[in-house]
């Protein structure tokens, strides 16, 4: 970790207040008393540039772009673990989502951070059959960075997608065909109606 | 007596999808038990957690209402039975939230009748797992007594995962300790592996698709410990979880110099084997890392 | 002590530890009558197995003794030990009360001469040491017990080892063919003075009490502390009996957290700092000897601020500001292993311990609705001070956790309130 | 002396003394050496039998009682006869339970028994049974200095309980620091909202009660007598001054707000807009409901912020280095008048350890929950900018510096005891502090309640929380600790407890805590006193006076009978009924010296009866061995322990005398505040009596032991007797 030491703040409340109207879960970052236990407790949190409980101290310190620039809420596993220990009964993993969500709407985002990418392609999957098609979701994955990486990835991943095609876990024929409900259509309505209200509750539309 | 369930089999239990042998011996399963599985029509995606960033919080609860909603109308009064964790996870959460906001149940139902099911959610039925169907409505006892072919001299590492587990879980069961899947274990005549340190521990779920590394480091915990505390196969009741720990284990050497080579099963696996099942039936060919044990086991002619 | 008949001028005060004998005493010492009754075979309570008391470190002991002789000399007070209220009925002035008491085996004959234990070789646990050791089935259940009488465990009632107990008496003390007694009295007032019990340390499931054996609960440290208790005062770990060096503590083992108790046990920051004394006690100059405390906030009040300065100064304790999120077990060692982030900065640790020391929260041993219907607690079950609650007051940690002093305190006014009650019924009928 | 004396003494075979020890033998010892006229054994002497037996000889004319069994911490109940003298043999736990069992050991365990019963024979006969101090005071009206909180929870209170009240307040108004309140912090569940102070019901329940008589603009300009007879001169701002008589008193002199003028990093003094609590209180309550302005320029407050700890928890000059307590949760509630009034105001607490004990916990969460910023960090200095405040910090949290902007500060600073005259300090010092006194006592030892730290009036002891130095004046509230309301009210309740038992206690002529009910009394030779006033500067309770010749005014319901007086005196005219030079002096007279040659020395031990003659029983019932040459005698506390024990125990051939009580220092345990540490002093001038007898220093020791210490105990005797057998057997037996 490198110098983490951030420069002097000026404290202001306005981001605390942002993150309560706009992001899910956010009216809970309040309640946090500081006691760590979710930072302790995440799975991957030696990668977190600032714990879970680091990241409600520099909301309440209006540290807004470090906060929603930042990597780390990106590497929520949703394991859950930080939420059943929380004596606050923080729903840490929603709020971890929601910032990372917040963050990825506003742009601010880390443009090439992996999960983001991934979670990205993950719900275009769903949203567009209602069902997930897995080789066309590993395919994109792989292919995220372009062809030839694309290519070498699948390479990589080459025997685990033999393994999985003979085990008859894998559907070679996905590309064309899976992932679909009967009623896409309504499907598609509905998740375009919830997207358009939650823009308008957060303030995107 | 045959009991009804509303069945959410998930994305993953497709054929051809990556859990699908999962599917094969639950199916196999719940003939043994008496539980009969009908299938939520035209159910979708519960979102998994991952859908987050790109799906927001409305649009999630708005996927999984429509599934409780199509359960309440088509399968009235049955619970509502899930074989995947993020499943179960996914509709209980929708179902917990819109509970406790008026706001978000009006707008779930508001985006709802774009699937012309805007009425239909009620948000009542009781959302479980299989394994709460299993422990709870059948109990261990009852588990035990179609059981032909114990799964004598195998021990079995009891992995249990996180969205199993965390936040909701089994009831009576520890978030830090559950001990189900060695009950269940020793209820099929086999012996868990009781001290194995890692069954909670996080297989880095959706993260092993994007940073492969970090979540191999967690699997490698994961089946490490299995091999120190003598056993030679792990259980889950997570497909995720399933996928995750198995398909990686060569990955893993490769990055550690480790020789993992551990079967990965479900436990409706160890118990349609159990229960006298063949192997196909147990879906163990759908297993990379055959779970030759087992095979052997299903093989024999029950005494 | 004398015989008592009980009238509504007379107070109960169920519970004999320091809170009940305090509102017992300092009633009796105005003039009153009191009936002092107690579930467990002697007084004393928890503060009986206390090692030392903060900030002074001196020991309780000391007071108990001061306290068991102004029993002895007291004729207004009337003892019931191995008693419990089964039923409260009534108001303010005229309760009518059901006690249960429960058999000793062992009647007022009793000198404490010792013989029946020595005659008997069958062992139970040592409650008094929260089971850590044992204690002959016919037993004198510490060495300052009060009343000074011996018990005799019901287990060995009716084997040869009763017998052999009964015929080793000279003073024809064993009876055992006592039974439970149930009786009803009618008193004025009642100061419940129950006090606490630890909370269950085997619920906080990531810190592995009910899996690593040496994780323990700062009870069970405090007896281990004392040179009679289970190991002799020494400081070696459950495991595997080595001396322990270099101790964790983890606050708020409980207490503070919604998933366990939601209040603030106000007692445990200051426990935790009087045992890390202990082991700069034992260990002297000793450069192995660490204590790691973590915690969330030290509550230190008032003049307590001295005593945790003092623990400050001392090199070789180190405050960690840092809910631990779980334990892990060297299972090799045995050695416990906390995971967690010191949040002063954000430094990840994985700290490997020879012995972690839970500072486990208070609760009431009663909750106030247990006690008689309408009774008013708060959330957490502790009594409230509250009009309503009629004339049955708590004193100690049956109302509030408290300290040993605030709990002496809190009982002082208590009995005063009941004498308040009782001295209406005197005027009135005089 | 009125009637016959005449001993009876009991020897009691049960419990293995009959196995062990050759009962007959001390029978006789008790008849020709302890010339007991009436000797009995008994196989079982604390059964109804034994007990009925020893009433009969009562009825017949025993007046003195010799009782050779167990220890007198055993079966006291059973052995406690009323209007005669009780002494106790301690034969089982002092006597076959601490030597072994042995044919080798025989002979000096049957030794050590016989002087035992030597020893309780000499000591009855040199005992009279007390009656009680006979100058007591009748008076049970119960005087309370300070018309707060806490003085007037007190007063209703005591009230309450039947006895009358004098309630003297200083100022012109009931109610104290809490007229200034807005609010209170929640009391009763859910803990969540400020609640009214219920100062007027209070101030009213008090102003209506018959039994209650309040006296504003008053002071106490003298304090004397005892409990059950306090003259108290009260004077008044009118000059309508008046003499009243109380038995008891309670202090509830309150505290004053920590001045923050020495706060000047925190800008405090500079500007207006940095305020402390009591000033927020007072600018809330100004407000009436309208939103809160700043005292400056009269704008509405936006921005707050609270500084915890200001001038608390350091050890810099000037500052305070407790506690306060309280001052968490006021902010808290604070911070919530802001937020309820309009939830856009920015308000922000800035602390290092949040402390809110107990339900405490809830209030914190419902400030959260109201948007309030709780901030883990220590504030180094404010500064008025052209706008606003900045307050600088370390944020500990995200371990940055960082600044936040206010329009108000509020500093959380604390409160100071207002404890009058700290009678520590020199003559000078407290002379010209005279003015501050609260209560004007004319006790030799001076005007106020002795401090014990920080100027508080606290207890020093943990299990007895209201043991002033005192007897009969019981501080309450923040005098006596920092605290908050709620615990101030409960306080106020136990000391209106402990008033009233004084009183209760002074009309018995009884003593009270520790030695409750004790009926005997210090009484003095006043013809053989040399008016040297040690006993009147050593009394650790300043029971003591001295007339206008300078004898001694013992004040007996002052006096906890500890016998520190007994001790001081160097003419020995101090005595107890039951207790004296005498009763001592005769048990040390009656051992039976062998001879230099026998090779059985002889070692005295002193032992405080609170911690160190437990410890030796302790000892016993865990069957720790100890030399069978060592005499044990149980003292009320070591400060009464007179040095001739000493030099006659060493003139008439013991070998050693041993001191065991209680430690002193800062930590002190002795229960009788001073006691082993007067012993501690007197014991080092013991060395130069001995020089001039040519023994060696080491004869003589002290030792601090704790109850606990069952183990250490008998290593101490031993270590001594090996001592001896080094150095020597004293030359000075005849």
């Amino acid at each position: 970790m490198s110098d983490r030491r951030m420069a002097v703040g000026n404290y202001r409340n306005d981001f605390l207040k942002e993150v309560e109207a706009n992001v899910e879960d956010g009216e809970w970052v309040k309640m946090c008393m500081q006691c760590g236990v979710c930072a302790g407790s995440c799975p991957l949190g030696p990668y977190w540039e600032h714990p879970p409980q680091e990241i409600f101290m520099m909301i309440r310190a209006g540290l807004r772009d470090d906060v929603l620039s930042s990597e780390s809420m990106w590497m929520c596993t949703s394991c859950y673990n930080c939420i059943v220990r929380c004596p606050r009964e923080l729903p840490i993993t929603h709020i971890m989502h929601g910032l990372a969500n917040y963050a990825h709407r506003l742009g601010l985002a880390p443009k090439m951070n992996p999960t983001r990418r991934f979670a990205k392609l993950f719900w275009n999957n769903i949203a567009a059959g209602g069902r997930a098609n897995e080789l066309k979701l590993s395919l994109g994955l792989y292919f995220m960075d372009g062809f030839a990486t694309g290519i070498k990835k699948s390479l990589q991943m080459l025997p685990i997608g033999l393994g999985m095609l003979k085990t008859r876990r894998l559907n070679p024929f996905g590309l064309l065909a899976g992932g679909n409900c009967k009623d896409r259509k309504g499907i598609q309505a509905m998740l375009k109606k919830a997207k358009e209200l939650e823009d308008k509750r957060k303030g995107f539309a | 007596m045959t009991k009804q369930y509303s069945f959410y089999p998930g994305c993953s239990s497709e054929t051809k999808a990556s859990a699908v042998n999962y599917m094969t011996s639950v199916n196999a399963m719940c003939k043994t038990l008496g539980i009969a599985l009908n299938e939520i029509p035209d159910w979708n995606c519960c979102g998994a957690s991952i859908g987050y960033a790109e799906g927001g919080e409305l649009p999630r609860h708005a996927m999984n209402a429509r599934n409780i909603a199509l359960s309440e109308k088509h399968n009235p009064g049955q619970d509502i039975v899930a074989t995947c964790a993020a499943c179960w996870l996914g509709a209980k959460e929708t179902q917990r939230c819109l509970q406790h906001s008026r706001r978000l149940l009006d707008d779930t139902k508001t985006a709802l009748s774009e699937a012309g099911l805007g009425k239909d959610y009620k948000g009542e039925v009781p959302i479980r797992h299989m394994v709460e169907v299993l422990i709870e409505d059948i109990g261990y006892e009852a588990l035990a007594k179609p059981v032909v072919k114990p799964l004598t001299d195998i021990k079995i590492a009891g992995y249990v995962g996180c969205q199993t587990n965390r936040p909701f879980g089994v009831a009576g069961e520890s978030f830090e300790n559950p001990k189900y899947l060695d009950k269940l274990v020793e209820t099929v005549g086999g012996e868990p592996a009781k001290k194995y340190d890692q069954k909670v521990t996080c297989c880095g779920g959706a993260l092993a698709f994007s940073e492969p590394e970090k979540s191999q480091a967690q699997i490698r915990k994961i089946v490490e410990s299995a091999y120190d505390h003598g056993a030679e196969m792990i259980v889950t009741p997570c497909p995720v979880c399933q996928m995750n720990v198995e398909i990686y284990q060569d990955q893993i050497n490769a990055r550690y110099g480790t020789k993992f080579h551990m079967p990965v099963t479900y436990y409706s696996q160890l118990m349609t084997v159990a229960y006298g099942g063949t192997a196909k039936q147990a879906g163990l060919d759908g297993n990379i890392i055959r779970a030759e044990k087992l095979e052997k086991i299903a093989a024999k002619p029950a005494k | 002590m004398a015989k008592l008949v009980p009238t509504n001028e007379t107070i109960l005060v169920a519970g004999g530890g320091i809170s009940g004998m305090t509102a017992a005493l300092e009633a009796a010492e105005c003039g009153k009558h009191v009936l002092l009754i107690e579930k467990s075979p002697s007084l004393g309570g928890r503060v009986s197995q206390f090692h030392r008391y903060f900030p002074k470190l001196c020991h309780p002991t000391c007071g108990m003794e001061i306290n068991t002789r102004r029993l002895k000399a007291n004729k207004r007070v009337h003892i019931l030990t191995m008693t419990e209220v089964t039923a409260v009925t009534g108001t303010a002035g005229n309760y009518t009360v059901n006690l249960l008491t429960r058999p000793r085996y062992v009647n007022e004959n009793c000198t404490a001469c010792g013989a029946c234990a020595k005659a008997v070789s069958s062992e139970i646990p040592n409650a008094f040491d929260y089971n850590l050791g044992k204690i002959k089935a016919a037993y004198l259940p510490f060495v300052m017990a009060y009343p000074q009488r011996y018990v005799i465990d019901p287990s060995i009632v009716g084997t040869a080892e009763g017998e052999a107990a009964n015929a080793a008496c000279a003073h024809d003390a064993i009876d055992l063919d006592m039974k439970p007694e149930s009786f009803t009295v009618n008193v004025g007032a009642i100061i419940w003075a129950t006090g606490w019990q630890p909370f269950d340390a085997a619920k906080i499931q990531p810190y592995g009490y009910d899996r690593f054996t040496n994780v323990i609960t700062s009870v069970e440290f405090e007896r281990m502390m004392d040179p009679s208790g289970p190991t002799g005062g020494k400081l070696l770990r459950p495991s595997d009996g080595k001396e322990a060096r270099n101790i964790a503590f983890i606050q708020c083992a409980g207490s503070r957290d919604r998933n366990y108790l939601k209040h603030c046990s106000r007692i445990c920051c200051m426990a935790t700092l009087k045992q890390s004394t202990y082991i700069a006690e034992r260990y002297g100059d000793d450069p192995d000897a660490k204590v790691s405390i973590y915690y969330i906030d030290i509550r230190a009040i008032d003049r307590f601020e001295d005593f945790y300065q003092k623990v400050q100064a001392d090199p070789r304790v180190t405050f960690i500001k840092s809910k631990v999120a779980n334990i892990t077990e060297d299972e090799s060692s045995g050695d416990p292993v906390l995971h967690g982030v010191d949040t002063e900065g954000y430094h990840r640790y994985d700290n490997r311990h020879d012995l972690c020391i839970l500072a486990i929260g208070m609760q009431p041993s009663v909750r106030a609705e247990e006690i008689a219907t309408g009774m008013h607690g708060d959330a957490n079950g502790f009594i409230e001070t509250n009009d309503e609650n009629g004339a049955i007051f708590a004193a100690g940690c049956a109302g509030n956790p408290l300290d040993v002093n605030r709990s002496v305190q809190n009982a002082t006014a208590a009995a005063l309130r009941a004498i308040q009650v009782v001295n209406r019924i005197a005027a009135a009928e005089a | 002396m009125a009637g016959e004396m005449k001993l009876g003494a009991y020897i009691c075979k049960g419990c293995g003394l009959g196995e062990r020890l050759d009962c007959a033998e001390l029978a006789k010892v008790a008849q020709k050496e302890g010339k007991a006229q009436v000797v009995r054994e008994h196989d079982f002497l604390c059964h109804a039998d034994g007990l009925a037996m020893i009433g009969n000889d009562i009825t017949a004319g025993v007046n003195q009682i010799a009782i050779a069994a167990c220890s007198r911490r055993a079966k006291a109940e059973a052995f406690t006869f009323d209007g005669v003298c009780v002494t106790r043999a301690n034969l089982r736990e002092g006597v076959i339970w601490v030597h072994p069992d042995t044919d080798d050991a025989r002979e000096t365990t049957q030794e050590a028994a016989a002087d035992y019963v030597r020893m309780a024979c000499a000591e009855a006969k040199a005992m009279r049974a007390p009656a009680g101090n006979p100058n007591r005071g009748g008076s049970k009206r119960i005087l309370v200095v300070g018309g707060g909180i806490s003085g007037l929870t007190a007063a209703r209170e005591v009230a309450a309980a039947g006895y009358e009240v004098l309630l003297v307040e200083k100022s012109d108004e009931l109610g104290g620091i809490a007229r200034h309140l807005y609010r209170r912090v929640p009391a009763k569940e859910p803990f969540t909202e400020p609640q009214e102070t219920g100062l007027a019901e209070l101030v009213n329940s008090v102003c209506s009660n018959p039994h209650i008589t309040t006296l504003i603009n008053s002071t106490i300009a003298q304090t004397s007598g005892a409990p059950g007879r306090f003259t108290v001169e009260i004077a008044s701002t009118g000059g309508n001054n008046r003499s009243e008589t109380v038995g008891a008193i309670i202090q509830a002199s309150g505290f004053t707000p920590y001045n923050a003028n020495a706060l000047t990093e925190f800008s405090y003094g500079r500007t207006l807009d940095v305020i402390d609590q009591l000033g927020l209180e007072k600018l809330v309550a100004a407000a009436d409901g309208a939103p809160i302005t700043r005292p400056s320029d009269g704008k509405p407050v936006k921005r707050v912020v609270f500084v915890q700890c200001a001038g608390q928890r350091s050890a810099d000059d000037g500052r305070l280095p407790y506690c306060s307590g309280y001052c968490c949760n006021t902010s808290i509630k604070q911070a919530m008048y802001f937020k309820d009034a309009d939830p856009a105001i920015d308000t922000t607490i800035i602390y290092s350890d949040l402390r809110t004990p107990g339900n405490g916990e809830d209030f914190y969460r419902s400030a959260q929950r109201k948007d309030i910023t709780f901030t883990k960090g220590k504030v180094s200095t404010v500064t008025p900018t052209a706008a606003a405040l900045k307050v600088d910090f370390k944020d500990l949290i995200l371990d940055q510096d960082a600044d936040i902007e206010a329009d108000l500060v509020v500093l959380a600073t604390g409160q100071v005891p207002n404890s009058g005259i700290d009678i520590e300090t020199s003559d000078e010092a407290q002379a010209a502090a005279a003015d501050k006194s609260i209560l004007n006592l004319t006790y030799r030892q001076g005007k106020d309640l002795p401090q014990l730290r920080y100027g508080f009036t606290d207890s020093h002891f943990i299990c007895f929380p209201y043991e002033t130095r005192r007897t009969g004046i019981y501080a309450c509230g923040p005098v006596r600790r920092p605290m908050d309301m709620a615990q101030a009210m409960d306080d106020a309740t136990g000391a209106a407890l402990k008033a009233i038992q004084a009183v209760e206690n002074a009309a018995a002529g009884r003593a009270a805590h520790p030695r409750a009910g004790d009926l005997s009394f210090p009484q003095y030779r006043r013809e053989g006193c040399t008016q040297c006033k040690r006993c009147t500067v050593e009394c650790p309770f300043g029971a003591i006076d001295e007339d206008e010749k300078r004898y001694p005014v013992f004040n007996e319901s002052r006096c906890r009978r500890c016998g520190t007086c007994m001790g001081a005196c160097p003419v020995r005219v101090i005595s107890f009924e039951n207790y004296s030079v005498d009763t001592v002096g005769a048990q040390i007279k009656a051992v039976d010296i062998p001879d230099e040659f026998s090779e059985k020395p002889r070692v005295l031990i002193l032992a405080c009866e609170n911690d160190a003659y437990p410890a030796l029983d302790m000892a016993g019932m865990n069957n720790q061995h100890y030399s069978a040459f060592a005499r044990i005698i149980p003292v009320r506390c070591l400060g009464s322990v007179n040095t001739i024990w000493i030099t006659d125990a060493l003139n008439s051939g013991y070998d050693a005398v041993a001191l065991m009580g209680c430690k002193h220092g800062i930590d002190y345990q002795c229960h009788f505040v001073k006691g082993s540490e007067l012993a501690t002093y007197r014991a080092s001038k013991v060395d130069d009596t001995l020089k001039q007898m040519n023994l060696e220093p080491e004869r003589v020791q002290l030792f601090e032991v704790a109850i606990t210490d069952a183990l250490r105990t008998p290593k101490l005797i031993d270590g001594l007797v090996a001592k001896v057998i080094e150095i020597g057997m004293s030359p000075l037996k005849f």
